[in-house]
C-alpha cells in the first residue's frame, strides 16, 4: 500500500489504493478501471481499488489511511480539508462536472410555488442542498436547517428521496445524476432548475480526484501515473461517447449488479460533463455559499488544490493547462 | 368391593381407569368409587400411581382407558410438592385462589388470615416462599388448596414434611373442615396411622401399575386419636398387607 | 415473656456483623412470637441504611470510574504515540471540550427530548403490540406455525428496508418513523415473552390449571408473572432494538424543529468531524446506560422478590 | 412371571390410542420389571412414525401456507384496487418473476454465500466473547458494576457509528465487517447469558455448591446447562443483532465478485426497483425463518429434556 | 450434654452456633459435637431450623455468631427437595458427582448403577427426573448423595416421601453403607421411629429459634428393626418429649 515501506525510489509506490464509488457521476474511475488504463499507467505499481456508497465512508478511509486516493465529490472533500486543518489531503484533478438540478412535481412551474413543499436534498450542507438554499435566498425564500421556513428542506438518502417522490411524500429534490433524470424519466418529475444554469461558464465541480498529502509527498511519481491514467479515460469518454456509456455501465454492472436504464444512461451523460479542470472558482463559491448560510464554519481553502502534477500532464499532452484560481 | 350401595350420591366414579406414560403402564384398569362427604385414604407403594391418580381426577391429564366421572364438580388439588408462586407473598398465594372466584380484596385478606392461622403461620404471611422451611411451604400450599373452596379435595403426602405434633394438630384442623364443609377428600399418604386417624376408607394400591389391591373401611368412632390402640391396630393390620404387596415385588 | 431482647439485638447483630451469637435472657424463653410480630414491620422500613448506603453506591460507583479511567488512558496513550493523526483521533480533551459545548446548547436537549419522546412512544407501542404478538403465538399453536418463525425473519430485516412501506403507509411523518421502530422492536418483545412462556415451569402451569385459571386470568395471575425474567429480558433487547431503529428511522424525515439525535449523529458522520461522532456515541452510550440502570432495577427488583438475590 | 403381554400391548395402545384399559392378563401378576426393562430399548427408537410423521408436517405447514396466502391476498388487492401506482406497489405476480430471475443466476448464491459466511464467522465469535464477557460479568461484582450497563449501551449503538472505529482499527478489510458484526451481536449474546444466570435457582447453585462445583467445572456443568433457555433466547436476539449489523456492515466494503446481499439491497433501494426491494426482503425473510427453524429445534429439543413439551 | 470424651475424634463440632435470616433467629447458640463414625438424629418442630442447621455445616450458608468447625472435610448434603438436574437423566444425575470426581467413564456407569440397585430404581437410568414419582426423585437425590464418598453425610428427611417398606429396605442399605464406609451422618426426620431405629444419638431442637434441648442416647444392639418395642418403647418416650416441646409454642 501507500505505506513507508512502499515508497521506493523516485517516488513510487509499490501500490496504491484508489477509491471511487459506483454512480454514474465516478464514470472516470469506471472506465480507467474497465478499460485498466489506471493500471497501464500505473505499469508495476500495483492498483488496488475499493468503492463506497458515500463521500464520507471515503473520507474515513482516505484518513485512516485504508486508501490513497478517492475520487468525491466536493461537499466531503472541503469537510475532510477543514476537520484536517489543511493536513489531510489535495485535490488534484477535476473529474466531473454539471449534473444536478432540482426536479419537481407536476404543477410547480416557479419558485413561488414551492412555499409550504417539502424538497429533499441529499445531505444537510452539501453541494446540492447548498446550491438549493442559496437559489431559495435568491429568489426570496427562506429555509432553515431544521426542516422549516418557507420551503421545508428534507435531508434524505436518495433511495428514500426517489422513493417519496414517486408516492408524493415530497414535492421536489435537488439532486446528482443519475437520480435527476431518473426523477424525470420514472417517475414523471420536470425539472424546475438545472444547476449548470446558475454557473457562469455552465459548469460546476460534481466530482474530483483527491490524495492524501502524505502519499503526494512520498510518491509524486505514481500520482503522475495515476492522473495519466485519469486523463486517458477522459479522453476516451471524450471520444467515444456511446462506447464509454457502455463501458461505463459494464462496470456498474460488475460492481452493483445491475446498470443503469439505457434512458437514464443516456439522459444522464448529456447532463455531465466529464473534464480535468476541477472549476476551482464553483469550490469556493459554494464554499462561500455554504458559510453565508451557516452550514460552514469559516474555512480556509487555499492550498486545497494541487493541480502542479495534473498540469505537467496536460502539458505533456498538449492540453492547456487547469488554474485553482477563484475566478 | 361392594360399594354400590347408593345411600349417597357417587362424586367420584373411576371405572378401569388406565393410564400410561408412553410404553410405561401407571395405573391399570382401577375402579373406585367415593360418595358425597367420604374421607378416602389412599396407600401404596412408591412409584405406585398415587399422584397420577390424583392427577386423572383433578383432570390436569387425560386418562389413557376406561371412565371417569366426577360430575363436573370443582375439584382442588394440593400437590406433592409445594408448588408456590415465588413472585407472590405467602399471602399472597394464599389469596390467589379466592382473587380468581373474585372474592373483594377485604373479605380476602380476611380469609387469608383464617387459613394461614390454621395452618400455624399467622405471622408469616408476608413473608416469600423462599423463606420459609419445607414444613412451612407444605402448610402454605395446604392453605391455598383450603381457601379453593373446591367440593373434591385432593390431597398428595399433605403432611410429609411435617414433624408429628404440627401433623396432628393440622389433623384436627382437617377432620373439622371435612366436617364443617361437608368436603369429599381423596387423602394420599405413606403413613399408615395417618390414614386410618382419618379416613373413612383407605384404598391400598399395588405396585406399579397400580391397582386397587384392598379397600379398609374404617369404622372406629371419631374423634380418633392417632396413637389410640384402635387406629394403631388397625394400621399394624394394613401396614402387614402393604409389605406383603411391596414384597412381592422386590425381587 | 419477656419479649423485649432478642428482635432488638437481632437488628444490633445485623448491623455490627460481628461472630458473637445473639443469645436470649434465659434458655428454654421463647421469644418466637413477639419477634416475628415485630420483623414483619421492621422490614418495610428501610435498614441499617446510613453507613451501608455510602458503602453500596461507592461499591457500584469504583469500578465504574475505574473502567472509565482505564478507556481514557488508552485512548490518550493512543493519541500521544500519533498512532493516527488527531483528526482522525481526537484526544480525549478535544471530545470532551466538544461535548461540553454540545450539551451546553439547549437546541441539543430539545433534540433529546424529540428523540426521548420517539424512543419511548415506539417502545411502549412495541411492548404493547409484542406482548400481544407473543402471548397469542404461544397460546395457539397454528398461529406459532403460522408466523412463529417469521417473528425472527422481522427482527433481522434492516430498518431501512421497512423505509418504502412506512412511507407508502404512513407518507413522511412521526408515524413512519415510529412504524420503523414498532417493526424493529417488537419482535424482540415477542420473542423474550414466548420464550419465557415456553420456559414456565409445568408444575405452575399445572397448578394454574387447578386453581381454575383461564384466559386473560392464567396470563394476568400465571403466565406473565413467571415468564417476567425472560420478558425483562426480550425488553431490554427490544430497547435496543427500537434504539437502533429510531436512530435509521429518524433520517427518514425531519420534522421541522429540533435536530433530533440520529440526524445530529448522521450529520456528525457527513462532516468527517471525529470528535464531534465520538461525542454522539457517548451521548447515545449515556442514554444506553441509563436506560439499563432502569432495566437493571427492575429486574434485581424481581430478583429479590424471586428469592434469588440476597 | 409372564412377560411378554404388557409390554408388546403397551405399545399397541399407544399407537391405537382407543380408549380401552391396557389389562394385564391375570390380575395380581406383576408386569413391572419386564415392562420397564423392554420399554427403555423401545423409547430409543423412532416410535409411530409413519402415519404420525405426516400428520405432524401436515400441522405445522398449513398454517404457514394460509398466512402466505393471506399476505398475498391482502397484497394483490392492494394492487388490483390500484391504491398505488404498479411501480411503487408492485404486483406479486412481478416480484415473484423477479425473485425467480435473481435466485436462478449463480452471482446471487455466490452472494448468499459470501454473506452466510460472513454472518457465521462473525455470529460465531460474537458467541464465543458475548459467552465469555457474559460469563465474567455474571461472575464478578466489580467487573458487572463496571462493564454490565455499558453492554446494553453497546447494543443500542448503531452499526454505522462503528464504521469509523472499524476502518481505523481493520482498514478496508473483511475483519472490518467482522468487527461491525460483533460488536453488534456479542452484547445481546452476553446479555442473554447473564439474564440466564441470574435466574439459575438458588437450589440448583446450593447443590453444585455442595458437589464441589468450582470455576470452569460449575460453568460446565451447572450455570451453562441451567441458564440454557435463556441462553438460546440471547443467541436468537443476538443473530437478528449481528445480521442487521452485517447488512449494514457489507457497505463498508465492497469486494469485488459476488455481490453479497447487503449491497444487493442497498442497491435495489438505490434502484428505486420497489419490485427488487420486495425480492431482496423476502430473501431476508426466509434466511431469518430457516435459521429460526434452527433455533427452534434447538429449544425444542431442550425443552423436551427439560419435561417442558409433551 | 457431656460428650466430651474423646474416644474417637470429632468430626463436626458447633458451639453456641446462632444463625439469623435478617431479623429472624433460626438457630440460637447450638452447641453439638459429632465424632467420627457417628449417626446423629435430629428432630424438631417444623421450622424450627434443621435444615438451617445442615446447611451451615455445609457450609452453604454463613453463621451469624458461634463457631463451627469440620476440618475440613469432605461432606455431603442430601437435600429437602430433591433438586434434580432437570436435563440430565437419572443416570447423569448419580454419575455427576463422580464425574467431578474424575472418575472414568467405565467406572462411573459401573458406581451409578450399584447405586441405582441400592434404591430400587435400576431400571429407571436413562429416565428424566420429571417423569419420575415424588419418591423416586427422593431416592436419586439419595443415590447423588452417596455418589459423592464425602465423609460427612447430611440428610434431609430423605425418607419422608417413601411408603413404610421402602423405607425399611432403604434404612437397612443406608445402615450398611455407613457401617463399611465408617460414615459420618447428621440425619434430619420427623419420623421418630426412624431415628430411634438408625442414630447413635438422637438430638432433639426446639421451636424457633432452634436450641438443642436433649440428647438421647439410643443404645440397642444394632441391627434394629423399627417395629421391635425397644424401638417403639423409646420412640414413645422421645415423641412425649417433643410434643411437649411443641406444645408449649402452640399457644
Ligand atoms: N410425566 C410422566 N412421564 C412419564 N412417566 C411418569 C410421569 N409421571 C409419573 N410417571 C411414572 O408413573 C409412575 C407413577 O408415578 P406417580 O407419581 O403417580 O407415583 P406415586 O404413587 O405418586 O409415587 P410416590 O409415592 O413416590 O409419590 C411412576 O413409575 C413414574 O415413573
Ligand atoms: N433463606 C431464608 N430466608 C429467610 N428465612 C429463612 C430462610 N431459610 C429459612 N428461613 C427461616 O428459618 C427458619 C428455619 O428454617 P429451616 O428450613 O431450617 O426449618 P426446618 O427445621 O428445616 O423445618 P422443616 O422441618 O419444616 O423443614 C424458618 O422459620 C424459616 O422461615
Ligand atoms: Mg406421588
Ligand atoms: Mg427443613
Amino acid at each position: 500500500g501507500g505505506d513507508d515501506e512502499a515508497a521506493g525510489a523516485g517516488g513510487e509506490a509499490s501500490s496504491i489504493r484508489l477509491g471511487y464509488f459506483p454512480n454514474i457521476t465516478h464514470t472516470p474511475a469506471l472506465i480507467g478501471v474497465n478499460k485498466g488504463y489506471f493500471q497501464t499507467a500505473l505499469g508495476t505499481t500495483k492498483l488496488e481499488t475499493k468503492t463506497f456508497n458515500a463521500g464520507p465512508a471515503a473520507i474515513e478511509a482516505l484518513f485512516s489511511g485504508a486508501i490513497d486516493a478517492t475520487y468525491i465529490g466536493p461537499n466531503p472533500a472541503i469537510n475532510g480539508w477543514a476537520q484536517s486543518k489543511g493536513t489531510g489531503l489535495k485535490i488534484i484533478a477535476g473529474s466531473t462536472s454539471g449534473g444536478a438540478g432540482l426536479v419537481v412535481k407536476e404543477g410547480i412551474t416557479s419558485p413561488a410555488d414551492l412555499k409550504g413543499k417539502k424538497i429533499a436534498t441529499p445531505q444537510l450542507g452539501n453541494t446540492q442542498d447548498v446550491a438549493l438554499r442559496a437559489w431559495l435566498k435568491e429568489n426570496g425564500l427562506n429555509a432553515d436547517q431544521q426542516g422549516g421556513g418557507d420551503v421545508s428542506v428534507l435531508p434524505q438518502d436518495n433511495a428514500t428521496a426517489l422513493q417519496a417522490f414517486a408516492q408524493g411524500a415530497i414535492d421536489g429534490a435537488w439532486v446528482p445524476e443519475p437520480n435527476l433524470s431518473r426523477l424525470v424519466l420514472e417517475s414523471k418529475g420536470k425539472v424546475l432548475v438545472n444547476e449548470k444554469d446558475l454557473w457562469p461558464s455552465g459548469l460546476f465541480v460534481t466530482t474530483h480526484l483527491i490524495v492524501t498529502q502524505e502519499f503526494l509527498k512520498k510518491n509524486p511519481a505514481t500520482v503522475k501515473k495515476l492522473l495519466q491514467g485519469h486523463l486517458e479515460a477522459l479522453d476516451y469518454i471524450e471520444k467515444n461517447n456511446a462506447e464509454a456509456q457502455t463501458a461505463a455501465n459494464a462496470q456498474l454492472k460488475a460492481l452493483s449488479g445491475k446498470p443503469l436504464k439505457d434512458d437514464v444512461l443516456a439522459a444522464s451523460f448529456k447532463n455531465l460533463t466529464f473534464t480535468a479542470d476541477p472549476v476551482a472558482s464553483s469550490l469556493y463559491t459554494s464554499a462561500k455559499h455554504a458559510e453565508d448560510v451557516g452550514l460552514l464554519k469559516p474555512v480556509d481553502l487555499k492550498g486545497i488544490y494541487d493541480l502542479g502534477p495534473l498540469n505537467e500532464q496536460l502539458k505533456a499532452a498538449g492540453k492547456p493547462e487547469v488554474s485553482d484560481a477563484a475566478a | 368391593m361392594s360399594l354400590l350401595d347408593q345411600k349417597t350420591e357417587a362424586v367420584v366414579r373411576l371405572e378401569s381407569v388406565s393410564k400410561s406414560y408412553g410404553d410405561l403402564l401407571a395405573l391399570d384398569r382401577v375402579s373406585l368409587t367415593v360418595r358425597q362427604g367420604e374421607f378416602v385414604c389412599l396407600l401404596g407403594a412408591s412409584g405406585c400411581g398415587k399422584s397420577t391418580l390424583l392427577s386423572l381426577v383433578a383432570g390436569l391429564d387425560g386418562i389413557t382407558g376406561g371412565t371417569l366421572d366426577i360430575g363436573g364438580r370443582k375439584v382442588s388439588l394440593m400437590f406433592q410438592e409445594a408448588a408456590l408462586f415465588p413472585w407472590l407473598s405467602v399471602r399472597g398465594n394464599v389469596e390467589l385462589p379466592l382473587r380468581l372466584q373474585g372474592v373483594s380484596r377485604p373479605e380476602r385478606r380476611k380469609r387469608a388470615e383464617e387459613l394461614l392461622d390454621i395452618v400455624r403461620l399467622r405471622d408469616f404471611g408476608d413473608k416469600r416462599p423462599h423463606e420459609l422451611s419445607g414444613g412451612m411451604r407444605q402448610r402454605v400450599a395446604l392453605a391455598r388448596a383450603l381457601a379453593q373452596d373446591a367440593d373434591i379435595l385432593l390431597m398428595d403426602e399433605p403432611f410429609g414434611a411435617l414433624d408429628a405434633m404440627t401433623r396432628d394438630i393440622l389433623h384436627d384442623e382437617l377432620e373439622r373442615i371435612w366436617r364443617e364443609q361437608d368436603l369429599t377428600v381423596l387423602f394420599v399418604t405413606h403413613n399408615v396411622r395417618e390414614a386410618v386417624r382419618l379416613g373413612d376408607r383407605v384404598i391400598l394400591l399395588s405396585s406399579r401399575p397400580g391397582r386397587v389391591i384392598e379397600d379398609y373401611p374404617i369404622a372406629h368412632e371419631r374423634p380418633r386419636r392417632i396413637d389410640s390402640p384402635e387406629v394403631s391396630g388397625q394400621a399394624a393390620e394394613i401396614t402387614d398387607r402393604l409389605r406383603a404387596e411391596v414384597a412381592r415385588h422386590a425381587h | 415473656m419477656p419479649i423485649k431482647y432478642p428482635s432488638a439485638r437481632a437488628g444490633l447483630d445485623g448491623a455490627s456483623g460481628d461472630t458473637t451469637a445473639p443469645v436470649a435472657d434465659k434458655p428454654g424463653v421463647n421469644p418466637e412470637s413477639a419477634e416475628v410480630a415485630g420483623l414483619d414491620a421492621l422490614e418495610l422500613g428501610p435498614r441499617r441504611d446510613k453507613g451501608a448506603l455510602g458503602k453500596r453506591v461507592w461499591r457500584s460507583a469504583w469500578p465504574k470510574f475505574l473502567a472509565i479511567a482505564i478507556v481514557l488512558l488508552i485512548w490518550q496513550i493512543a493519541v500521544w504515540s500519533e498512532w493516527k493523526p488527531i483528526y482522525v483521533l481526537p484526544s480525549p480533551a478535544t471530545v470532551f471540550t466538544d461535548l461540553g459545548n454540545v450539551i451546553t446548547t439547549g437546541d441539543f436537549w430539545d433534540g433529546v427530548r424529540v428523540t426521548m419522546t420517539r424512543a419511548f412512544t415506539g417502545f411502549l407501542l412495541a411492548v404493547v403490540i409484542g406482548t400481544v404478538i407473543g402471548a397469542l403465538v404461544s397460546q395457539f399453536a397454528p398461529l406459532r406455525a403460522a408466523i412463529g418463525s417469521l417473528i425472527t425473519g422481522l427482527q433481522t430485516m434492516p430498518s431501512i428496508m421497512w423505509f418504502p412501506l412506512a412511507i407508502l403507509l404512513f407518507q413522511l411523518s412521526e408515524s413512519a418513523i415510529l412504524f420503523v421502530v414498532v417493526l424493529g422492536a417488537a419482535p424482540s418483545v415477542a420473542n423474550g415473552l414466548i420464550s419465557g412462556i415456553d420456559y414456565v415451569p409445568r408444575t405452575w402451569l399445572r397448578v394454574g390449571q387447578v386453581l381454575g385459571m383461564r384466559g386473560f386470568a392464567k396470563y394476568r395471575h400465571l403466565i406473565l408473572p413467571a415468564s417476567l425474567p425472560s420478558f425483562i429480558s426480550g425488553l431490554k433487547q427490544g430497547w435496543a432494538f427500537s434504539w437502533r431503529s429510531l436512530m435509521a428511522g429518524e433520517l427518514l424525515v425531519i420534522v421541522p424543529g429540533a435536530l433530533s439525535i440520529g440526524v445530529r449523529m448522521q450529520q456528525a458522520r457527513d462532516l468527517s468531524d471525529s470528535s464531534l461522532v465520538i461525542c454522539y456515541i457517548i451521548v447515545v452510550l449515556v442514554i444506553g446506560i441509563l436506560i439499563d440502570v432502569l432495566f437493571n432495577a427492575a429486574d434485581n427488583q424481581l430478583r429479590k422478590r424471586w428469592g434469588l438475590l440476597s
